[in-house]
């Protein structure tokens, strides 16, 4: 396969990078609209030219479907060689448009939604890093480049989860955001490392996707301390994954980092950032394909984690926390279908849910704006008039995410749970069919509080329209979304198919299309005069531990924090290394000299006669002994 | 008589020296116990000298003069010094280099 | 001209002494003026020093720059001074953080400023003379005499508890060394007995054959000489205090350079003199380092003097290093030599920002801080930057060497370097707290609120190490290339296996007989 | 002759002996001049005139002055001329000095030095001097020196002010 120098695809990231570099330098000094305009025709741009190259693309033959640019080579050390690379094929060019064509909206929604506030420039600064780090990590072109995409994005979302530092809750949720993916990362660069190992040590020093895909085959059979090594492999990088795309057991953060702004909680914490790890599963789809084991373990960990998410979801108050958890439970959805082989189909619902969960944060910022910065649901109810715009683009939304057709999420849902069931996974199949059907219900349950009902305390006023009309081209993807022929485009990664029968399809198509509508009619139900106390009351202890998200906080506080800093603390510094090493030790044999020495100092009486007398002893002695040897 | 005679002499004085020098607690008689052993090494060497024929030793027994004449000169004035100081002549007392 | 550029090393060793030399007949009270030479001196050394880079032949494995004159012969002892790869970045480290360290001093060094300037010169001809020389007998001589300019520093214009953390390093420093020195007489003498001269010549030393037993003990003493100035895990503790109390410039110079030093000194006189040892060693030596990594993490965590944090960083980040160079592997000793650079810039750096927090505030309690980012935006945006660096993100520095190291590593203790990452989570863990107490959150303490942000002096220190993290972020190539010869020829000397030289002399005693008397 | 030495030999003992029990340090000081001259004694019955002479000048009138002058200068009380307190010391002084000449002795009896005297009158002075400004020239300048850095220490140790 040749590869091609496309010399424009440089200018995909870098764009935004400039954009970055004049907003973060200069930013505070420039007008707020203007700044804002830089930070979102630079992520504009970048658009512009992810359509050209998709366009080129597309033209190129179905083969040959790959665009390339080197820019220089960034670690040259022995046999390694590893060279900044850019990759573009289809995979990538969905990812890139997805990535720049929200983020622009996003960054368009933004200068409404942040207007007046003092690190207006600084915001636009972090969102346009961001943007250049997603699409680093998305036209990367060996797994080292795309961990550094991988890690940047890392670094802006603390950055952005954090953005209000001076609430100090806030700031502790962007360095819990950001440790937690480093655990990931952990896993992801021994994944990494290991790898590169392997194939060094058969001669292959080239990492570039393409080249890995050739040779992954090579150190198939090798194992490493007695484990599969590509088993292993695969493992460590769904670590990494886990990580970043929040899922069981590393999903802790991403609830807390909705304390970030909510155009940020849309962007970042659900439509790009934390989808990456089903990307990069995807693109090391050729490595999983040859471990089975590890996909299933993927599937395991998605479907966990979808099921937990929704049930998390299912009573929380604060709108942005059920999104959040509905975005933990819906990337396990994503992870499911990766781990069903089906990875053309995660990556569908990944697009899907881009969009319509951007909606969902867009429109829950907007009500949040107008409302002034309240978050709990419960006071919220009955803006369905105040908010007329809003409510209808977060309706399309709603029915988007709970599967109704012919809305976008109705397909890649559908498409998973199919290829769920087809993979012979039943149980897997059922799980997943609950989940469509909770996700259903906490949504609906979140409009009904909302945008139905009567007015709880706030009146809300409508945001203007640099902030709505985004939202209504978002909302129309959330419709056309559906109907991108995104499996087909990504025929290569589309897995091995198991054929169902026609009856098969329709009989599962029909029942996640229940699971939905019976999700909304029990939400619609249940939500209506006091019926929820009195579930409430009936399961009260269960309501208890679901309220309090299974304690996993608590949990992971005690065992990953506490323990920890205990041992740190009085283990390691004040027992170990003050008490034992300075204080026995050092210190010790300090003490030791003194001691000796202070029983030695009272021989100098500073009486110079007893020095003589000493001297006097001295010399007879050494005359004696003289005398002995040689007279 | 042999010359080994004087010699023994100088032995038996320079060892009074030293009891002296280690028992008296005066600093001028510590000084004159010096003086004291110096004089019996200038004996040494006198009879040295006589014995083996060369006078080498003589002129050493003039440096030593000098040298006894500078030491006492020194040592009474640090003495001096020491009362003036310390208001004693006790060695016991002065023991300001104590550890 | 030709000379200028044969002598260049020399002039690049001692123009910092010279300067020295100068400051003594500067008037004590003339303060400005004896500031603005130092600086001058300083930055001319660092302008001297960048040719070296320039010139430096990489396809050679030679040392070059070269300059051998007999000093005592009878002694085998000669001037004898040259560079590599490796010393070459360890040279051009020291140059760049001297004038930073000096202008850094600027206010923060009130009393007796000829001598303390006179100090941290002098200091820096020791550090140069340590990488530079190519005699043992001269390097033990520079090894020890630039203890004194850095006890002096740190006991001088010190903290409060500047005398105990002074003797304390000098004589845990002195311990390993003066064990170090019995180990060179020994294999100086071994050396006589094998090929009959007296030589302290360092590829002389390479030559000689130490038995194994003897090697072992030899060995020993090397590694804690050189251990303690890392300083690997058991023997780190001078260093937090040495630091706490230290001027800023002396902690910049003590972590920029100084335990270089260390590290330095097993690339170049441990494994290439007892190659079959060291690596017979090497796997304990790596597991000290990822002990060492862990450790100093953990402890790092429970700080709360900014300083000692970043102290206790650099335990853990030199294990890294450690563990890069006894991996003995390619890509890891390069790691670990850029690793050392980094560690320079980002730590010095870091140094530098605590100090100029304590300029400002006159505490270093991580606690007496809180929401500065309100009040020192820029400022908050360079401690970001080191500190980022420091944890190692990728695109800048510290990530770089990180991952050469881990990837080299791996090769030859994957299940110690897959521990070691660990110190990866662990470092972002202490670094992101301890930058949130301080920077982040609401303005607490009222003696917060009027703190300045950086001043045009602190700009000029402070953007040439930030320009340096993010050149060697993105472009560590020019780096890694200088370097490349030389590692190979480390790792070509780690593995050799020697054997006692052909003929040997008839008498083995060779000429001067007289410690041969059995 | 062997008589005289015999003689003379006894009063330096003799005087060494008081002076180690006086407690009147003027008496010491008379003490200290009996061996002094004693000795100077012996050195002519062993054929050194010049320096017998010499001891005379310099021991028994400069230095013996010098003390006497420190004896009345200082004012000294009773208790100050006593021995020394410590009784260990006291235990141990006699026999350490009791046994370095022991020592001294059987040193000085190994060499074998059975060498009669020889009573040949006087020396040679004129050979003495060639001695010292030829041979030992050197060093006697650098013993004028000693001098001279002797009296300047004296004179700077002891002033009041200068």
């Amino acid at each position: 396969m040749e590869t091609n120098i496309y010399s424009l695809l440089k200018w995909i990231p870098f764009v935004p990078l400039m954009g970055f570099i004049v907003n973060g330098l200069i930013g505070r000094k420039l007008p707020e609209k203007l700044a804002g305009i830089i930070g979102s025709s630079a992520i504009g741009i970048s658009f512009i030219i992810s359509i050209l190259s998709f366009l080129k693309l597309i033209n190129l033959p179905e083969g040959e479907r790959l665009l390339n640019d080197r820019l220089y080579t960034w670690i040259a050390s022995g046999n390694l060689n590893i060279s900044i690379s850019l990759h573009f094929d289809a995979l990538s060019a969905v990812m890139a448009l997805v990535v720049s064509g929200v983020s622009f909206l996003i960054h368009v929604y933004s200068i409404g939604y942040m207007a007046g506030d003092k690190g207006f420039s600084r915001y636009f600064a972090y969102l346009n890093l961001f943007v250049f780090f997603m699409l680093i990590l998305v036209l990367a072109d060996s797994l080292l480049i795309m961990f550094v995409g991988w890690e940047g994005v890392g670094l802006c979302s603390y950055l952005l989860i954090g953005f209000w530092y001076e609430d100090n809750e806030k700031a502790s949720a962007g360095k819990k955001a950001f440790i937690v993916n480093r655990v990931g990362d952990a896993g992801f660069i021994i994944g990494l490392i290991l790898l590169f190992y392997l194939l060094g040590n058969k001669g292959i020093f080239a990492f570039d996707f393409q080249s890995l895909s050739h040779h992954i085959p090579l150190i198939a059979g090798e194992s490493f301390f007695g484990i599969n090594a590509l088993f292993l492999i695969g493992l460590l990088l769904f670590l990494g994954a886990t990580g970043k795309s929040a899922q069981f057991p590393l999903y802790v953060w991403l609830p807390d980092a909705m304390a970030g702004p909510t155009p940020v909680s849309a962007l970042i914490h659900a439509a790009t950032m934390v989808t990456a790890g089903v990307y990069m599963l995807t693109r090391m789809y050729f490595l999983y394909e040859l471990v089975p084991s590890a996909l299933s373990v993927v599937l395991a960990v998605g479907c966990f984690t979808a099921v937990l998410g929704a049930t998390i979801g299912l009573l929380q108050t604060d709108i942005k926390k059920v999104l959040a958890y509905s975005t933990i439970s819906q990337i396990g959805y994503m992870f499911m279908a990766v781990g069903a082989g089906a990875f053309a189909a995660g990556v569908f619902h990944l697009m899907t849910h881009a969009f319509f969960k951007a909606v969902l944060f867009l429109g829950a910022g907007s009500v949040i704006h107008g409302l002034h910065g309240e978050q709990d649901m419960r006071k919220m109810g009955g803006l369905r008039a105040d908010m007329k715009w809003t409510f209808l683009v977060m309706g399309l939304a709603w029915l988007a995410i709970s599967g109704i057709p012919p809305f976008a999420g109705f397909f890649s849902k559908d498409m998973i749970l199919e290829s769920v069931f087809a993979g012979g996974n039943k149980i897997i199949w059922f799980a997943g069919l609950i989940t469509a059907a909770m996700t259903a219900y906490y949504i609906s349950r979140l409009i009904v509080l909302t945008f139905f009902g009567e007015k709880r305390g706030h009146s809300a006023h409508e945001s203007p329209a640099v902030m709505t009309i985004p939202l209504g081209i978002l909302a129309v993807l959330c419709i056309a979304g559906g109907f991108i022929d995104i499996p087909h485009f990504l025929e290569k990664w589309e897995g091995s198919h198991h054929e169902i029968s026609k009856g098969t399809e329709d009989l599962l198509i029909g029942l996640s299309v229940f699971a939905g509508i019976a999700g909304i009619t029990f939400a619609f139900f249940i939500q209506k005069s006091g019926r929820a106390e009195r579930v409430k009351e009936t399961l009260s202890s269960v309501y208890t531990v679901i309220l309090n998200k299974f304690y996993v906080d608590e949990i992971y506080d005690y065992l990953f924090v506490r323990t920890p800093r205990w041992f740190s603390d009085k283990i390691c510094f004040r027992f170990f290394d003050a008490g034992i090493i300075d204080g026995g030790i050092v210190n010790g044999s300090a003490r030791i000299v003194y001691n000796i020495g202070s029983i030695l100092r009272r021989l100098q009486s500073g009486n110079a006669q007893s020095y003589a007398l000493i001297f006097v002893a001295g010399v007879v002695m050494i005359i004696y002994f003289v005398l002995k040897r040689f007279i | 008589m042999l010359t080994q005679v004087p010699l023994f002499l100088s032995f038996v004085l320079f060892g009074i020296g030293v009891i002296g020098f280690l028992l008296r607690r005066n600093i001028i008689i510590l000084l004159m116990f010096i003086e004291l052993m110096l004089n019996a090494a200038n004996l040494a060497f006198v009879s040295l000298s006589k014995t083996i024929g060369d006078m080498s030793g003589q002129v050493y027994v003039m440096f030593i003069f000098a040298i006894a004449a500078a030491e006492a000169g020194v040592g009474l004035a640090i003495a001096i010094l020491i009362y003036r100081q310390l208001k004693t002549t006790d060695v016991d007392k002065i023991n300001n280099l104590r550890g | 001209m030709d000379g200028l550029f044969n002598n260049l090393l020399s002039i690049v060793t001692f123009l910092p002494a010279a300067g020295a030399l100068i400051l003594l007949f500067i008037p004590k009270d003339k303060n400005q003026l004896l500031k603005n030479v130092a600086l001058g001196i300083s930055l001319l050394g660092f302008l001297v020093s960048i040719p070296l880079y320039f010139g430096y032949n990489e396809t050679l494995t030679e040392m070059q720059f070269v300059v051998n004159i007999p000093w005592m012969q009878s002694l085998g002892i000669s001037y004898y001074i040259g560079i590599d790869g490796i010393s070459l970045f360890m040279v051009l480290l020291t140059t760049f953080l001297a004038p930073i360290s000096v202008l850094s001093s600027f206010n923060y060094i009130q009393a007796r400023e000829k001598e303390y300037y006179i100090s941290l010169l002098l200091l820096e001809t020791g550090i140069l003379g340590v990488f530079v020389v190519l005699d043992v007998f001269l390097f033990y001589l520079f090894w020890e005499a630039m203890l004194i300019p850095m006890y002096l520093i740190i006991g001088v214009w010190g903290g409060k508890r500047r005398i105990y953390a002074a003797v304390k390093f000098f004589i845990y420093t002195m311990i390993g060394s003066l064990l170090m020195l019995v180990a060179i007489i020994m294999i100086f003498f071994l050396h006589h007995e094998q090929f009959g001269f007296y030589s302290f010549n360092l590829f002389e030393f390479y030559k000689t054959v130490i038995p194994g037993n003897t090697g072992f003990w030899l060995f020993l003493a090397f590694v804690l000489a050189f251990g303690i100035k890392v300083p690997v895990f058991p023997f780190h503790t001078w260093l937090p205090d040495a630091h706490v109390e230290a001027p800023t410039a002396g902690s910049v110079i003590l972590a920029g350079v100084l335990l270089k030093m260390g590290v330095y000194g097993f690339i170049r006189f441990a494994v290439p003199i007892f190659p079959e040892t060291a690596v017979a060693a090497a796997p304990y030596i790596a597991l000290i380092g990822v002990v060492g990594i862990i450790y100093g993490s953990l402890v790092a965590w429970s700080q709360d003097d900014v300083k000692k944090l970043v102290a206790y960083s650099s335990v853990a980040h030199l294990g890294v290093v450690m563990l890069g160079v006894f991996a003995i592997q390619v890509n890891a000793v390069e790691g670990a030599v850029l690793q050392m650079v980094n560690h320079g810039l980002s730590t010095g750096a870091l140094f530098l920002i605590v100090g100029m927090l304590y300029e400002r505030r006159h505490t270093r309690i991580i606690d007496d801080f809180g929401g500065l980012a309100k009040i020192i935006p820029v400022f908050s945006v360079f401690f970001m930057i080191v500190m980022l660096s420091s944890i190692g993100l990728p695109g800048l520095n510290g990530f770089v060497g990180e991952f050469l190291i881990l990837f080299g590593a791996f090769h030859e203790f994957p299940v110690l370097t897959s521990i070691g990452v660990l110190g990866i989570v662990l470092s972002a863990v202490y670094m992101l707290s301890m930058y949130q107490r301080v920077i982040f959150g609401r303005v607490t303490k009222e003696e917060n609120k009027n703190i300045k942000d950086m001043s045009p002096r602190e700009w000029a220190y402070m953007v040439p190490v930030i320009a340096f993290i993010i050149f060697i972020g993105i472009y560590p190539t020019p780096f890694l290339r200088k370097m490349e010869t030389s590692v190979n020829e480390f790792i070509r000397l780690a593995g050799i296996v020697k054997s006692a030289p052909s003929e040997v002399k008839s008498n083995p005693c060779g000429s001067a007989q007289e410690e041969c008397g059995e | 002759m062997n008589i005289s030495f015999y003689i003379f030999g006894a009063l330096a003992i003799m005087g060494a002996v008081m002076l180690l029990f006086q407690k009147n340090p003027v008496s010491a000081a008379l003490s200290l001049l009996l061996v002094l001259i004693s000795t100077a004694c012996i050195y002519i019955l062993l054929g050194a005139h010049l320096l017998a002479f010499l001891q005379i000048i310099l021991y028994a009138g400069a230095i013996m002055v010098l003390f006497v002058i420190a004896i009345t200068i200082i004012p000294m009380r009773e208790s100050d001329l006593n021995l020394i307190k410590s009784p260990i010391a006291k235990l141990l002084a006699i026999p350490a000095g009791i046994i370095l000449i022991w020592e001294l002795i059987s040193v000085g009896r190994s060499f074998n030095l059975q060498v009669p005297f020889a009573t040949s009158g006087s020396d040679d002075i004129n050979a003495l001097s060639m001695l010292i400004f030829d041979r030992f020239a050197l060093q006697f300048e650098l013993i004028s020196l000693l001098l001279l850095t002797g009296i300047v220490g004296a004179i700077l140790i002891a002033k009041r002010r200068l």
